[in-house]
């Protein structure tokens, strides 16, 4: 088997954070290398254990997501993002285009499908939630 | 003519004030009631779903993640209950909401919590209360900028910036931290009365294990 | 003291409306909020209760169950998605609706269609904008005791019996009629003001072909 995707996980509903985590960690070729509560601690952790994907929430004490895949997205270019929101509110999806995201879902997408999303962004392909595009 | 020009004056006020009431009502607090829910039910979803790819290989920590969904959905519940029911009893969704609201009114940066998943059921009533009192005290007494609400397991604050708690300030009909003390006890629980890392007033409950 | 009286029975009229129509507010979003979740949550409840009971004596029914939680729970969230949406989202219908509180909140008799049958798909979002931004400008600025709103397939009018368009009266920050008169333009048609046939305020958007 390849070695497994690193992956960052973002999220300060710690609840949400610690199902995620636990659900993507059940896929094999998927290991769950950080969990943030907080979008200003998100570029120092990366730093810290080189994931290949940042799984973001958007709404986050400190920075916001999409304000965080910006920062990623300047500082380690290597990090591909994948954005999550409970709510897609006006302007979310434009900004977060702009700020390099690969991907944007609802959080409550099923596991699997999440998981398939994570590997698409691993392999450098886009992927867009379309009731998040039609909420947008 | 004056009394006319005074009417008049105060029907666009009455207007005005309506009109906004309205506008300010559905904006804010349905919207903030509405994304409080989302989360709590995004919790639900996730660990259901993960209760159940658990419930095979690992019944222990499926039946963890299922008694979780469990206090989850029966805590939101109890919110739903409390928010329709006319808006008479206090919860801590709709006291969340309205803090926003009167925050914003007031001129003062609200840091709110956007969940609450991590206050267990028996503190969530408690926790609406002294949103309610706390948050109308910083609008009413403390000179403040900033108002900041946080909730863990065993602790729930309203913290601000301003003056802080004066001593021999309290005006003689005073009762909100008096009758909010009484509640906090009936409960079991600590009411702390301090100065907040922000520099102004801090209004702690704390259970009683952590004193 | 003859004014007095006046101001008081004003301000108390003016209470009674604001509170009236946060009220109806209140209702209606503690309906929405009692219709998407309160069912849904008490079923997600029972049957994580009894997932947490099955898991270890009968692994299959207690998946069963906790995948009925989810899917539940994730059907509730899109409906709570949907709400929030609608708090924002504006549509001629939505519109229409929230006119008539505000109206009805502000003592002023309104005369709003019943249907919106003619209206062709392209001009409904823009009909929701004219009606929320010329009926939020009549509470607020015309002195009416009329407001009307009429829609053709090629026109649609706010229009009010009251002090109508003054020169030179437009506050320093207004930006309500010019951020319609862009909505609409870059939609292809002409934003029109002018004097109504009631005698007040009028407010238009008319098809180009029409002009
Ligand atoms: N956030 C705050 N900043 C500064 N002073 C405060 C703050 N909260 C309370 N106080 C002081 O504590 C006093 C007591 O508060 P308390 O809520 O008991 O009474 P009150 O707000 O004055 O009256 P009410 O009975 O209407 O609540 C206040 O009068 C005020 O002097
Ligand atoms: N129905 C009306 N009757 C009388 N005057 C009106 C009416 N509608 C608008 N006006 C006048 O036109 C001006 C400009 O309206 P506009 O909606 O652009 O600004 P505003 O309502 O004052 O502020 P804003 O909409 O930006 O909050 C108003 O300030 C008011 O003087
Ligand atoms: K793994
Ligand atoms: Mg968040
Ligand atoms: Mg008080
Ligand atoms: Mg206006």
């Amino acid at each position: 088997m390849t070695t497994p995707i690193r992956l960052l996980l973002a999220d300060d509903q710690a609840l949400v954070r610690g199902a995620m985590a636990a659900l993507l960690g059940l896929e094999p070729d998927i290991e769950v290398v950080a969990e943030v509560g907080r979008g200003d601690e998100i570029v120092e952790a990366a730093q810290r254990t080189s994931p290949d994907i940042a799984v973001l929430d958007v709404e986050m004490p400190g920075m916001d997501g999409i304000a965080a895949a910006a920062a990623l997205a300047e500082r380690l270019p290597g990090v591909r993002t994948l954005m999550v929101t409970t709510f897609g509110r006006p302007g979310y999806l434009r900004r977060a285009m702009r700020a390099g995201v690969s991907g944007f879902v609802v959080k409550d997408t099923p596991a699997r499908e999440l998981a398939e999303a994570v590997r698409k962004v691993a392999a450098g392909l886009r992927v867009v939630d379309p009731t998040l595009a039609a909420e947008s | 003519s004056r009394q006319i020009a005074t009417v008049n004056e105060l029907r666009a006020t009455q207007h005005r004030m309506a009109a906004l009431a309205v506008e300010e009502e559905r904006g804010r607090v349905a919207r903030d009631i509405h994304d409080i829910l989302g989360h709590s039910l995004t919790v639900i979803t996730v660990k259901a779903e993960l209760a159940g790819r658990l419930v095979e290989r690992d019944a222990i920590r499926a039946k963890a993640e299922i008694n979780d969904v469990e206090q989850l959905s029966r805590a939101a519940l109890t919110d739903v209950r409390a928010t329709v029911a006319g808006y008479r009893d206090v919860n801590v969704v709709s006291e969340l909401a309205n803090a926003r609201a009167v925050l914003e009114a007031a001129g003062i940066t609200a840091d709110l919590p956007t969940t609450t998943d991590t206050l267990p059921a028996e503190y969530r009533e408690l926790a609406g209360w002294i949103i309610r009192e706390g948050v109308t005290n910083v609008v009413r007494h403390s000179g403040a900028t900033l108002c900041r609400v946080r909730m863990s397991p065993d602790m729930i604050e309203v913290a601000d910036d301003g003056t802080g708690p004066q001593s021999g300030s309290a005006h003689c009909h005073a009762n909100g931290l008096d009758g909010l003390r009484e509640r906090v006890e009936a409960a079991g629980a600590l009411l702390r009365i301090g100065t907040s890392d922000l520099g102004g007033f801090s209004l702690q409950i704390r259970s009683k294990g952590l004193t």
